[in-house]
């Protein structure tokens, strides 16, 4: 079994109009910006795939990955915790402008409905968002005594996640806070496509320190040196990038 | 001319369904067998609910590690791959139905794809292990089991008499006599002993065997 | 004589609270100047929603490294015994009741201890990140605040008028002027700055004052 | 701060009658003997803890660890999946006397459960035993179009968990498949006292691999080369030891 993927074209090819694409990452840590920018380039070459639904913690930062996802237009709807950031200028033209639709989901919240979609858990019960608005229109139930909110699974038809070390079974290991949602991504997707900064062969990495297993992850593509989110807004980068 | 399977043909016939990277779990028991019969330039990545996932087949007597074992408490080894994880990340796993194939043994199986085969009634000590969990778990799930008990009653019946494990959960039963799949509340079969007729099968079933075009022989090796 | 606490001041005071050996998470903001005001003697563990448990202070300007960074997205650094996590079991932390304090900023509290910190109502763009989940994940839930707002109104009130973050969720405020826990559905005074009478204190606040024995000095060096 | 506990003795004292108290391992696997052994050794000493709640994967094989402590009469309550083993005597012969109480839970819903208790979530559902005899008398819920079964976080007064390495901040390491039910334990119970086979200074174990961070550890004592139940049992050995 080889998950290999070739390059990052072949690595983006499935994801088609209207689908969920879970995008990993904690702000720039941790998200795949060399896969978001992949994709952006096949929307650019072909006008596809757009109207997606965006499942990340944020909404992206200044004009690269998830920002730039937006700002071509790919995206109809986001599904996250916090859609502020340093440059939070293309979320937040769309969103007053009424061209994307947001779910505004407490973080902790977030990560539960991710992992309980890839663990087979339908709903759950958490005290985070009782009697606040964001509880509204849920089921609350009373649980010794005390309030909690009923929350359900959340599913993608895609992951797309950064991780550092990986191998042709799809076992990975993160870089520090780059972890973030990216191990819960790969377990609540149809199909989990991976850029890693090295491949290693299987046995490389020891099973003890497997934070993904290989049965969560479809792709791999290994990306060596992979751009951080942060450095390229520090350079006031953008993309795509505008000709000169 | 084979006039039933010894387990070891059941999980040989069983085995030879399982694709190539397939990630599959076998019950205690029987289904462990299956392991042994993968296809030659196949691979399949073996769970066990206790946390390990691409583990290889058993050492040699004496070297084994204690805390290296199966959910059968047999111990096993290491392959290049090979992943540990917690209980609630294995069975996430199994209800998040990332497994394509789980194998399992029976005492009943209806042809509504109901399965019991952790209980055989109020006696004893219960114990049910992770099986209620691997009928939900697996894109397959399949069944190895004598066609008949050993007093000669059918165990492939139309309901399930002895308490259930899972509700419409098989989708193919290895028995000793027969490939039969579950498909819309009925039992279709697929492939039977060419030493039984329809007629001499159906006599041992439980309920009717359907067909879907003719059923082919069940032909495996000496094993 | 101090008029009003600094913002720095506020977190000197809180942190006179912490214990040695307490699991912390300080909120974006003001808060997270707590860490730097732990009395000698005495080492707190942060825990940043994102994934870290045990990290430390900020590095040298140019000595960032963007995968080493906290919930405000701050880089920090590693230190003995730091540990990584995904996001799941970062808020099985906050969500099981691990901590022991978190401290956060506050638009309102009010005196049944109802937090608003999330909204200041329909307009913008709505945000919450990890402050819902928070206000339910430590034994202690402080505030620190302002005593009033820019236009000098309470923030301190009998009911929110924004939109919640929890519900009778904050145990103690550190405002600019007084230290007050809430107890019962009430706000308890403990300290007060020395230049403020009770009676003034009470007219800056937006709900009615208790005491619990007398009103303590509330002394923070210049910092 | 230091969570170094100076032995075994010390390590138990804090578990009184009627406590719930998780166990860690499954089969002999990650079962912390030497902590099971001392809490026997305070019972036949004083006569406490009895009354105990115990939550385990199994009941107890041979004589030794979980089927001493049943043995010895200190467990009043079993919650676990699966009460057989290679030698089940011990439990088997005081369940069917009607000397101890079996709530019997399946295997992956006994992990998910204990995790929830860790987790601060009281509820979840699950489709495992869906219209079984286990699933008698819990609230049944449908989600796209399946039922579930609705089933309740669990949480112990103390876990006793066997882990590899550990340090003074209780980050802990697991040994291949001996980890588990252990970091489960770990974060669902107030107090998680741990045997470590080897502590080490902070910073010695690799951030990236602490399996059980700090923050779910109450105490941990070290226990150089722990006794395997599978090999006690081998052994013919019996707790506590029969005087020849």
């Amino acid at each position: 079994m080889d998950k290999t993927l070739p390059n990052l074209p072949t690595a983006v090819a499935g994801i088609r109009d209207g689908m969920t694409v879970m995008i990993g990452g904690f702000g720039g840590s941790g998200a795949p910006i060399e896969l978001i920018h992949a994709l952006i380039d096949r929307y650019v070459a072909t006008g596809h795939p757009k109207g997606l639904t965006v499942v990340n913690n944020n909404a992206g930062n200044g004009h690269v990955g998830l920002a730039a996802l937006i700002e071509v237009g790919m995206v109809a709807k986001l599904i996250c915790s916090f859609p502020r950031s340093a440059d939070p200028v293309v979320f937040t033209e769309r969103y007053l402008a009424g061209q994307i639709e947001l779910e505004l989901v407490p973080q902790g919240t977030l990560a539960e409905r991710i992992r309980a979609g890839g663990a087979g858990i339908p709903a759950f019960y958490t005290p985070t968002s009782y009697g606040t608005d964001l509880a509204k229109g849920k089921p609350v139930e009373v649980f010794e005594g005390r309030s909690y909110v009923q929350e359900r699974w959340l599913k993608a038809d895609y992951a797309l996640v950064k991780a550092h070390l990986g191998d042709r079974l799809g076992n990975l290991t993160y870089r520090m806070a780059a972890r973030n949602f990216n191990p819960l991504m790969c377990m609540a997707a149809a199909n989990t496509i991976v850029q890693v900064s090295r491949m290693v062969a299987p046995g490389e990495i020891d099973p003890e320190t497997v934070i993904t297993p290989g049965i969560f992850v479809q792709g791999v593509v290994e990306i060596p040196h992979p751009a951080q989110e942060e450095t390229l807004n520090r350079d006031g980068a953008s993309y795509p990038e505008v000709a000169a | 001319m084979t006039s039933r399977l010894s387990p070891s043909q059941m999980a040989w016939r069983a085995a030879q369904d399982i694709e190539d990277g397939a990630y599959v779990n076998l019950g205690i028991g029987f289904p462990e067998m299956v392991a042994k019969f993968q296809p030659s330039g196949r691979q399949a990545i073996f769970h066990t609910e206790n946390g390990i996932l691409g583990f290889g087949e058993a050492p040699p007597h004496g070297e084994e590690d204690w805390d290296l074992i199966n959910a059968g408490k047999k111990a096993v080894t290491l392959k290049p791959g090979t992943a540990f994880f917690h209980h609630a990340d294995s069975f996430a796993m199994v209800r998040g139905g990332h497994l394509d194939v789980a194998i399992l043994g029976a005492y009943e199986v209806a042809e509504t794809g109901d399965l019991a085969n952790w209980s055989t009634g109020p006696k004893g000590v219960p114990a049910v292990g992770g099986a209620m969990d691997l009928v939900h778990g697996a894109r397959r799930v399949a069944v190895i089991t004598d066609h008949v008990t050993k007093d000669g009653k059918p165990k492939l019946l139309q309901r399930c008499t002895l308490p259930l494990t899972g509700v419409g959960c098989v989708t193919r039963v290895y028995s000793s006599h027969a490939v039969i799949d579950v498909f819309n509340g009925r039992f279709v079969l697929r492939e039977k002993l060419p030493s039984f007729t329809l007629g001499a099968l159906q006599s041992m079933t439980g309920a009717t065997l359907h067909l879907d075009g003719p059923a082919a022989d069940l032909v495996v090796p000496d094993l």
